[in-house]
């Protein structure tokens, strides 16, 4: 993005970098609420989910918005008001801290944090904060429950997360987005280069450890057990209504879809096509319209995770709570560790 | 500099009202949001030093995993909503005086030890390598020293937690 | 010997020791303040106005009784004081979704009193609505149990292709829900044209959505490590507390009305199977129920080919009078057994009647089943358990 | 420099082979076994058992083959020639500029060691699949077995301190996990406890000591050897170079000789190998007899230069190794006597022929004391499972010999016939394996000029055989008693459970004969049992002619295999691998009078490894001399049991009782010097006692009276503050003033109520105040 | 072969749903837009035939929740033949039907013995007013347009009915 | 920018901490008035490290914050503990010692 904004003055490109992380942010959520929530889910259970707002429904999402703006914000009377009112922000305030370090294109970055995947994984844990305080505030068993549940199940999901995490750094030799990115684009497998290397196949174990991880942080089916409606009503989520719960559903999509994006960084190449066919050598040489071409290709692989996720969601029943935790510390962190061995011998013995 | 001048009293600020909301709150839940918006501002700070590592494994470590575990352990033992009266000493009050000597002491021996002594202005990001080169070399043994505090923490604290 | 010796499986005894461990393990722990939950009366679990009181430690529930009687209605009162014709169109409400299969057993008592037997091809069509509401409700209980595990697919295909069924249920009786088509001595109406073919292919349709099912839900190594070993009911335990149907069944006892009681009815026309399973837990209640489902499509399949021509309507007098006298008759409805106790003093409607609901009595061992088990559990149990709030209320 | 080219090409290169080259495996597979059996041993058909056995079998087939390249490898070099031990190492870690190092040593003292370790650990692991079978902790037992053969095989084959203080550690775990292998019996919980600490305080000196070696040598065995200073090698190199500090490394050497003194139950911390019987026999037999109490020997054995400079060894009037190794053999002998125990009397022969050993390594007699160990191991270990084979099947698992044996002899003929070889070995009888290694040990000490000491070792002998005959009298001759007589009760049983019991021993299928024996009386053990007795009690007697010293030179092969020739190396700088190294000079004691114990000055180019040793010449007239000594001890003996046990004469019962100087001795001896008492209860309470009771009348009366009298002026203060300000001067103020007081007053006043917040109050206000003070002062 | 994992299975049918819909359609139906032709014999509202009910209340009587409500008034009607004396008729004043209270049972169409009420699967007739769904006569009759020939009966039945 | 700057700050952070100790009587404020003090070592560490020029102060603040992780485990571990068998988590009160 320095490239592209060396001309507009300071306060203009971070008004810029605001406006396009708004953008990441809130498109991809909106996107996928209506192309998976919507739509997929509906022609999955043999429906046509909504028609009426604008063609095929498209306009539905505004209608939902518009609802939910109008509702009473209701504060139930012995919640601790101030911060009832602030777990959401908490929540979505960590899906714009994480879209922060996820690379669009050769030059379409907000930010190029040396340790960019570590940095992910670190604010990613904050929407855990405002999930409790939100489960604890609301002066009800059942949030308070959820609120628990989801703690418990963030922290528990956010190592396997960041043990398959390694198993890239360490083939990418870099925590840097945008040099993963480069590295999956630029290598050659079993020297052929036609297809870069993007580490889905030679991480796979580390890409379903990822992926399963990720489906618990969004709690989603499987994992769905803190806003379990048919045991705790929707968890945390109980007492909010009106703009605050949109807040939370907004977080909830974007999360998945900036989950995504990472998930579409570390392991199927992001915003990049294989250098190969175009001849570049370095990320130095890569052509200026990959910075438009590049949010376009990023924006189809994170869909085609997305779409994974939901699937998965939308077939699913849910584990029990400790059907959860035993699967995560007795199956995906031992499994997680392996694949680091595993990953480092290979790595040093060739 | 200038901006980053700017930046450390803004965060300074913030950190040091913060802290004391921690210790003046009369909620528990609200000294730990307190304490989270601490542990951020500390989090700034690293980066202001250079040490963009430790400032993200702050992040990670404090406000992803201990403070919720705090929070954790507050709503486990039925932390109420509103004001607790007796949260506080009854003395409470010497640790005014005590706090304020300490301080008093400490000011004078930084005064008079490091007076406006300026910190290096171009200070280089310390890059993950050199942190783990370190790690990995000459303090290799207090890593291991403290995986096994890790495990025996982990032993321990299941043992405490457990039941039976 | 001990009761888990005589009467449990290997796999069953392992849960059902299990679930006294936890007893055990509960029974050390009383002194630990618990929280109580109330799951309902309004709660997505318990699908009505049941409320469940829980006590809670952690998630793990101490002690659990069922609170009911939010919906009571009165029907036993009411139908003192209508005729027996009325009395039917309010009887197929107490379980609403299994519609027919209500007026059933209070028609066949009350022409057990008035010595009357309706004609065989109103056994027939009698037996195929039956056996059709059945159909109706179990396919929404196992759409229905998806939903209370977390899958929220399986509900929509059950809604889907019950929705056939109750086509065919109106085509024939002009009611969707309340058929009120069963007469004292028959039938009240005959089979409208095509009907059968329909229903022929309908059941084609209802076999494909029980594979659909099996697939989506009972394969799933998710919903099954959520109901195996889960609410054990061992065969004793279950037979003490009453319970009847696929319940029962689940837990081993090789029970169904249908084929043991000798009934003016044409399910002995047909060949099907009575499934029981072994294990007694949640998985086992559920598979019971899929399985008697595609049992049910099997006997329609073959009434159909075998309805008798004849009237439906055998001869009765116009203003029904039923002579004095007590006449006890139950079905294997549904949700399970289910009886009307009828005493009649020769008057135009009945002088007293009790209905024995299957429901009432299944949901009475949930405190029995709740204890020591996790809050999830809860649902998966009283999912599996399966009650209309109407049939436990009445 | 020429001469070194030319005569590097004359000298053949040693030979050497797979076995030596890998010998490191030999320690790896037990510990792999150890950790299967920890993971699947209970899966397997006998529980794991078969693992450890099978991993011993391993062990023991190449630790043959180890001893046999060695032999070779011995063979392969010319007369003169230094044989290079087979040194291989790894970096294992490094920190903060130390580098740990892993690796294998292998020389002859190794290779001995190893052997005897590998074999007495496979017999007894046979003997325990019988002894322990149906035990409820099998597994567990079998595991720690196993892990503590591996300990041990580490230790020996340590090329470094590190590695020798974790295998060292190792055993020590294991012994107290064995010790307590009954751990519901409180004795044997309470007796492993004791092992544990007794040997940890042993072990402190253990740890100084290498540091101190490693702090004192390593820039000299850097600089000149290229070897970090914990290595074996290059201590014993720096140590005979003449580079150190006489201090120094006496004071390094006497710490590891403490841990010796631990380790291997020298006096004064000799109480817990008795003790320590508490475990089941085998462990008795292998870690409390043949190999575990000889690592404190052989880490005198192992870095004996450090010993022989640091403690002055060979020097005119004796050294504290010879003093302590005297004294031990006389006291536990002494000991021996007075116990009823069988184990016990064992435990304190025991501790009387390590005395021996470490009394041959203060004088001199490096090569006799290592083949004590040799020999020892198996005639010992062949007692210790003929004790357990008695108390297994005759005596109803009570080791009681005044009560439950006797007459024995015609039940168990296999039981008795070991025993009686392995006694005359301990005894030193011609032509058993005691005979060469004991008499050459006193021999040896005499030659070297320690004539108090050689009589102390021939006092020793003649104790020796007095109390093993009594005990062999007691065991096998004269009439059955208790248990062995067949009338045992349950309640016999009951008594004596503590020692012995199988812990599920009648719901066992396969005892159901062994059960029965209350009612059919002993009997000989099983064919697992009495085959491992068979095979030791063939060693006992025969392994003394590897060295068999009347026999002439040619007869004397384990001075050959295995006593390092002490030479000087040159060029040691990089070792080189095996042969590759040359001797340019042999140097002799006689050759000078020189700082180094090599022979000449100290080295300018090489270095040398081993000190120079003179060898006695065997005399007939010596031997026959200490014979009649053990042929007098056990012929007394003999007649004092006949006339005490079975005639009960008159004059002899109740000697104790009636003689007031007999009496004293003997209770100073069943009280075991009273040494037990000394640390119980004057060390403990002696010490600790006064001092913790003066800290407490300290906090009682000066703390508190200063802490009350200061609260009660502030409440008198306040009081007075109250009365006499409040009424005048303005409500804030004094309100606040009031608060204040009251505050401090609340503060000062129960200071011992154990509230933390209190005592935190109290630390941070006396920090603040202190560091206040010093800036203040250091302005 | 070997043994699909349920998993997989779940996510099969899913997939397959999806496809199925988006080739062959839904199975809803967009209500508004298109409506479905309920069956014959739906009962959706009841139709009055005024002409044929000589108001004998017996509807009324046998409703389970009293939901008909018929008033009528006695008028002299001229006779029927010639000459024949007058003929005392019921003529009907009110005929309500609550459909807030009804039950949709039916049993008042099965006892009216002169075919004045009829089924009719007529069900768009939702009201925002509660008051509203009290149909009077006028309504009523007006839904007669909608009630359907009564279906053909199964082959096997017995014919002669009625 | 003063190398006291941050200096005061750790400091400020550590007093305030101090008087946490000190005031508070809930367990689980303790532990937090704890971390307090422990965050301003680590500031101060890392202020060391800027001004000298090496990384050792930030291995060492690395290593702290794991430590400080290990002792918010136990810790609230005992704190749990002590809630389920007092019912309360307030340090005054588990003083049997009291003589």
């Amino acid at each position: 993005m320095s490239a592209l904004l060396a001309e507009v003055p300071y306060w203009g490109q971070s008004l810029l970098r605001v406006l396009g992380g708004i953008v990441a942010v809130l498109l991809p959520a909106g996107t996928i609420v209506y192309i998976f929530l919507f739509k997929m889910m509906s022609f999955m259970q043999s429906r046509l989910g909504p028609m009426e707002a604008g063609p095929y429904g498209s306009m539905q999402l505004f209608a939902e918005v518009g609802k939910w703006l109008q509702k009473e914000d209701i504060v139930p009377e012995r919640a601790d008001a101030r911060i009832f009112k602030m777990a959401p922000v908490i929540v979505l305030l960590s899906t714009f801290l994480l879209v922060a370090v996820v690379p669009f294109g050769p030059d379409a970055w907000f930010t190029d944090f040396e340790t960019g995947i570590f940095y992910a994984l670190a604010v990613s844990s904050i929407s855990v904060l405002g999930i409790l305080i939100a489960g604890w505030s609301s002066a009800n068993k059942y949030s308070l429950l959820g609120g628990l549940r989801a703690a418990g199940q963030l922290i528990a999901y956010e190592l396997p997360m960041v043990l398959a995490v390694i198993g890239v750094v360490i083939q990418a030799e870099t925590m840097n987005l945008q040099k993963i990115v480069v590295a999956q684009n630029s290598g050659s497998m079993f020297g052929i280069d036609t297809f870069g290397h993007p580490y889905v196949i030679s991480q796979f174990i580390g890409f379903v450890i990822f992926m399963i991880a990720i489906q618990a942080e969004l709690t989603q089916a499987p994992f769905d057990m803190p806003i379990a409606e048919s045991e705790l009503v929707s968890g945390y989520m109980t007492e909010y209504s009106g703009f605050r719960f949109l807040i939370f559903f907004i977080g909830e999509f974007a999360t998945a879809g900036v989950f995504a994006m990472i998930a579409s960084v570390l392991f199927l190449g992001g915003w990049g096509v294989p250098f190969s066919w175009f001849g570049w050598t370095s990320i130095d040489s890569i052509d200026n319209w990959m910075n438009v071409v590049g949010p376009l290709i990023m924006f189809t692989k994170m869909m085609l995770l997305v779409f994974i996720i939901m699937w998965i969601r939308f077939s699913y029943p849910r584990l029990r709570e400790d059907q959860l935790q035993r699967f995560a510390w007795k199956g995906l962190i031992p499994v997680a560790l392996l694949n680091i061995a595993v990953t480092s011998i290979l790595k040093v013995v060739f | 500099m200038i901006a980053q001048n700017i930046g450390f009293w803004i965060i300074a600020v913030l950190m040091v009202v913060s802290a004391l909301r921690v210790v003046t709150t009369n909620n528990v839940v609200h000294a730990a949001l307190w304490l989270v918006v601490v542990l951020a501002g500390a989090a700034g700070q690293y980066i202001l030093l250079a040490a963009e590592f430790v400032a993200i494994t702050q992040v990670l470590v404090y406000i992803g995993a201990v403070m919720v575990l705090f929070l954790f352990g507050t709503m486990l033992t039925r932390a109420r909503i509103g004001a607790e009266s007796d949260l506080n000493n009854s003395y409470k009050k010497l640790g005014i005086p005590v706090g304020l000597v300490m301080l008093v002491a400490m000011g004078l021996a930084l005064t008079r030890s490091f007076g406006d002594e300026k910190l290096p202005e171009s200070a280089k990001v310390v890059s993950i390598q050199e942190v783990s080169d370190q790690i990995f070399g000459p303090y290799l043994l207090p890593f291991w020293a403290l995986s096994f505090v890790l495990l025996a923490a982990v032993v321990g604290a299941i043992v405490l937690a457990r039941k039976d | 010997m001990s009761l888990t010796d005589r009467v449990l499986g290997d796999r069953q005894q392992l849960a059902y020791i299990a679930s006294q461990a936890a007893d055990a393990r509960l029974n050390v722990e009383l002194e630990t303040e618990g929280m109580t939950l109330n799951i309902g009366p309004q709660h997505p679990a318990t699908h009505g106005t049941l409320r469940i009181i829980a006590r809670l430690d952690g998630e793990q529930v101490v002690w659990a009784e069922p609170a009911c009687g939010y919906m009571h209605r009165g029907y036993e009162k009411l139908t003192e004081v209508r005729t027996y014709p009325q009395v039917t169109t309010l009887v197929n409400r107490i379980d609403w979704l299994g519609s027919f299969a209500n007026e059933v057993p209070f028609i066949l008592a009350a022409e057990k009193l008035m010595e009357v037997e309706a004609p065989p091809r109103a056994q027939h069509i009698r037996t195929i609505l039956f056996e059709l509401s059945r159909i109706a409700n179990v396919s929404l209980f196992l759409g229905d149990l998806g939903v209370q595990l977390g899958a929220i697919t399986p509900v929509f295909l059950a809604f889907r292709d019950r929705e056939y069924v109750l086509n065919l249920i109106e085509s024939a009786t002009g009611g969707r829900f309340h058929p009120n088509f069963d007469r004292i001595g028959g039938l009240k109406d005959d089979l409208p044209a095509g009907w059968v073919d329909e229903t022929r292919a309908v059941m084609k349709k209802l076999r494909g959505f029980c594979d659909q099912i099996e697939d989506l839900l009972f394969g799933n190594e998710i919903f099954q490590s959520r109901t195996r070993g889960i609410g054990v009911i061992p065969r004793e335990v279950a037979l003490q507390y009453g319970l009847s149907g696929a319940n029962l069944r689940a837990s081993g006892v090789d029970w169904d009305l249908r084929r043991d009681h000798q009934l003016p009815m044409a399910w002995n026309k047909a060949d099907w199977k009575v499934w029981t399973h072994p294990d007694g837990d949640s998985f086992a209640r559920c598979w019971i129920r899929l399985q008697e489902t595609r049992e049910s499509t099997k006997i329609v399949d073959q009434l159909l080919g075998s309805i008798p021509a004849g009237p439906v309507m055998a001869k009765v007098p116009k203003i029904i009078k039923v002579p004095e006298g007590e006449a006890w008759v139950s079905t294997e409805n549904p949700l399970g057994e289910m009886g009307y106790y009828i005493v009649s003093r020769g008057d135009l409607g009945p002088f007293r009647v009790k209905i024995r609901s299957a429901s009432f009595n299944n949901i009475s061992i949930t405190p029995w089943l709740l204890r020591g088990v996790y809050v999830p559990d809860i649902v998966t149990i009283l999912a599996s358990l399966y009650f209309i709030l109407g049939d436990i209320d009445r | 420099m020429n001469l070194l080219a030319a005569e590097t090409e004359i000298l053949a290169p040693l030979a050497s082979g797979w076995f030596l080259e890998n010998a490191w495996l030999i320690p790896v597979i037990p510990a792999i076994a150890f950790a299967l059996i920890i993971l699947i041993g209970k899966r397997l058909p006998m529980k794991g058992s078969e693992l450890g056995v099978a991993s011993m079998l391993a062990s023991l087939v190449l630790s043959a083959g180890a001893a046999y390249q060695w032999i070779q490898r011995v063979n392969s070099a010319t007369e003169e020639q230094f044989v290079e031990p087979v040194i291989r190492s790894w970096s294992w870690w490094q920190s903060g500029g130390f580098d740990f190092g892993i690796g294998q040593h292998i020389d002859g003292l190794s290779v001995v060691v190893l052997f005897v370790v590998a074999f007495i650990s496979t017999l007894v692991q046979i003997y325990s699949l019988e002894y322990l079978r149906g035990d409820r902790r099998y597994t567990h037992f079998f595991a720690a077995l196993t892990l503590f053969s591996g300990g041990m095989l580490a230790m020996v084959l340590a090329d470094n301190m590190i590695l020798f203080l974790l295998g060292w550690e190792i055993m020590g775990l294991c012994s107290f996990m064995l010790i307590g292998h009954w751990w519901e019996e409180d004795a044997n919980s309470r007796a492993a406890l004791k092992a544990f600490f007794t040997v940890r305080t042993g072990d402190m000196g253990l740890l100084v000591g290498i540091s101190m070696l490693y702090f004192a040598a390593n820039d000299w065995t850097q600089e000149n050897l290229g070897l970090s200073g914990f290595s074996v090698r290059g201590i014993s190199a720096w140590a005979l170079s003449g580079e150190p500090n006489s201090t120094v490394i006496m004071v390094a050497a006497i710490a590891l000789f403490i841990a010796s003194i631990g380790k291997s139950g020298q006096f004064p911390l000799h109480t817990w190998l008795p003790d320590a019987m508490a475990g089941p026999t085998p462990v008795s037999s292998l870690l409390h007899s043949s190999t575990m109490v000889v690592a404190g020997v052989f880490l005198v054995a192992r870095l004996y230069p450090v010993f022989f400079v640091g403690l002055d060894i060979l020097g005119s009037g004796g050294n504290l190794i010879m003093f302590i190794g005297g004294i031990t053999i006389v006291i536990s002998a002494a000991l021996a006597f007075v116990q009823n125990d069988i184990k016990r009397v064992l435990a304190y022969s025991t501790v009387s022929q390590l005395g021996y050993m470490m009394l041959g390594l203060g004088a001199g007699a490096w090569l006799p004391a290592v083949f004590h160990i040799f020999t020892h191991a198996f005639f010992k270990a062949c007692l210790f499972l003929g004790a357990g084979s008695i108390s297994h099947s005759a005596s109803h698992h009570s080791f009681d010999m005044k009560r439950d044996m006797g007459g024995l002899r015609k039940v168990m003929p296999i039981t008795f016939t070991t025993w009686i070889i392995s006694t005359l070995a301990l005894c030193g009888v011609f032509p058993f394996s005691g005979f060469f290694s004991k008499d050459e040990i006193i021999d040896n000490v005499g030659n070297n000029g320690y004539n108090t000491f050689m009589i102390v070792g021939l006092v020793g002998a003649f104790m020796t055989a007095a109390y093993m005959t009594r005990a062999t009298y007691l065991t096998f001759f004269g009439e059955p008693r208790g248990a062995s007589a067949g009338h045992s009760s349950h309640e016999s049983h009951d008594a004596h459970g503590s020692h012995d019991t199988h812990d599920i021993h009648g719901d066992h299928d396969d005892h159901a004969s062994h059960d029965a024996h209350a009612s059919h009386g002993p009997h000989e053990s099983g064919l697992l049992i009495t085959a491992p007795l068979m095979i030791l009690s063939v060693l006992a007697l025969g392994s003394g002619f590897l060295n068999a010293t009347p026999f002439g030179e040619s007869w004397e092969r384990m001075k050959l295999w295995v006593e390092p020739r002490a030479v000087e190396v040159v060029d040691a700088t990089y070792p080189g691998g095996p042969g590759e190294s040359l001797i340019v000079s042999v140097p002799s004691a006689e050759e000078g009078k020189s700082k180094s114990v090599c022979g000449t000055a100290t080295p300018e180019k090489g270095v040398c490894y081993a000190p120079k040793l003179e060898h006695a010449k065997f005399k007939w007239s010596k031997a026959m001399l200490s014979m009649v000594i053990v042929f007098i001890g056990m012929a007394l003996s003999w007649i004092l049991s006949v006339l005490l046990f079975t005639k009960r004469d008159a004059r002899l019962v109740g000697l104790t009782q009636r003689v007031k100087i007999l009496g004293v001795g003997h209770r100073f001896l069943v009280n075991k010097y009273y040494l037990d008492d000394l640390y119980e209860k004057v060390i403990v309470r002696g010490v600790a006692y006064p001092i913790s009771s003066a800290a407490y009348w300290f906090n009682q009366n000066v703390l508190d009276g200063i802490l009350h009298s200061i609260s009660n002026l502030t409440r008198k203060l306040s009081g007075w503050v109250y009365k006499n300000i409040d009424q005048r001067v303005v409500d804030g103020t004094v309100n606040n003033s009031a608060t204040f007081t009251k505050s401090v007053g609340t503060a000062a006043q129960p200071t011992q109520s154990g509230k933390v917040s209190q005592y935190g109050a109290l630390l941070f206000s006396a920090a603040a105040v202190a560091a206040l003070v010093l800036v203040i002062i250091n302005t | 072969m070997p043994k699909v994992p349920g998993l997989v299975k779940g996510l099969g049918v899913t997939l397959g749903t999806l496809f199925n819909t988006a080739t062959k359609g839904s199975n809803t139906v967009q209500y508004p837009h298109e409506k479905e032709t309920p069956p014959i014999r739906s009962r959706g509202v009841i139709a009055l035939h005024q002409d044929n009910c000589t108001s004998c209340m017996l509807c009324s009587r046998s409703c389970p929740d009293w939901c008909i409500y018929i008033e009528a008034h006695k008028e002299l009607a001229p006779p029927r033949r010639e000459g024949g004396k007058p003929r005392q008729v019921n003529l009907l004043d009110r005929f309500d039907i609550d459909y807030a209270l009804c039950m949709y049972c039916g049993i008042c169409v099965e006892v009216c013995p002169f075919d004045a009420l009829f089924w009719s699967p007529e069900y768009e007739y939702s009201e925002p007013n509660i008051a509203d769904l009290l149909h009077d006569k006028t309504k009523l009759s007006e839904w007669m347009e909608t009630v359907p020939e009564a279906p053909a009966l199964e082959v096997g039945a017995d014919k002669k009915k009625k | 920018m003063f190398v006291n700057q941050f200096l005061f700050l750790a400091a400020v952070l550590f007093c305030i901490g101090v008087y946490g100790v000190i005031a508070r009587k809930n367990a689980v404020l303790m532990l937090m008035s704890i971390e307090l003090i422990l965050n301003s070592v680590n500031i101060n560490l890392l202020t060391f490290a800027m001004r000298n020029g090496s990384t050792d102060g930030h291995t060492f603040a690395l290593y702290i914050i794991a430590i400080a992780a290990a002792e918010v485990g136990v810790g609230l571990g005992l704190v749990l503990l002590v809630y389920r068998n007092k019912k309360t988590i307030s340090v005054d009160e588990l003083s049997e010692m009291r003589g």
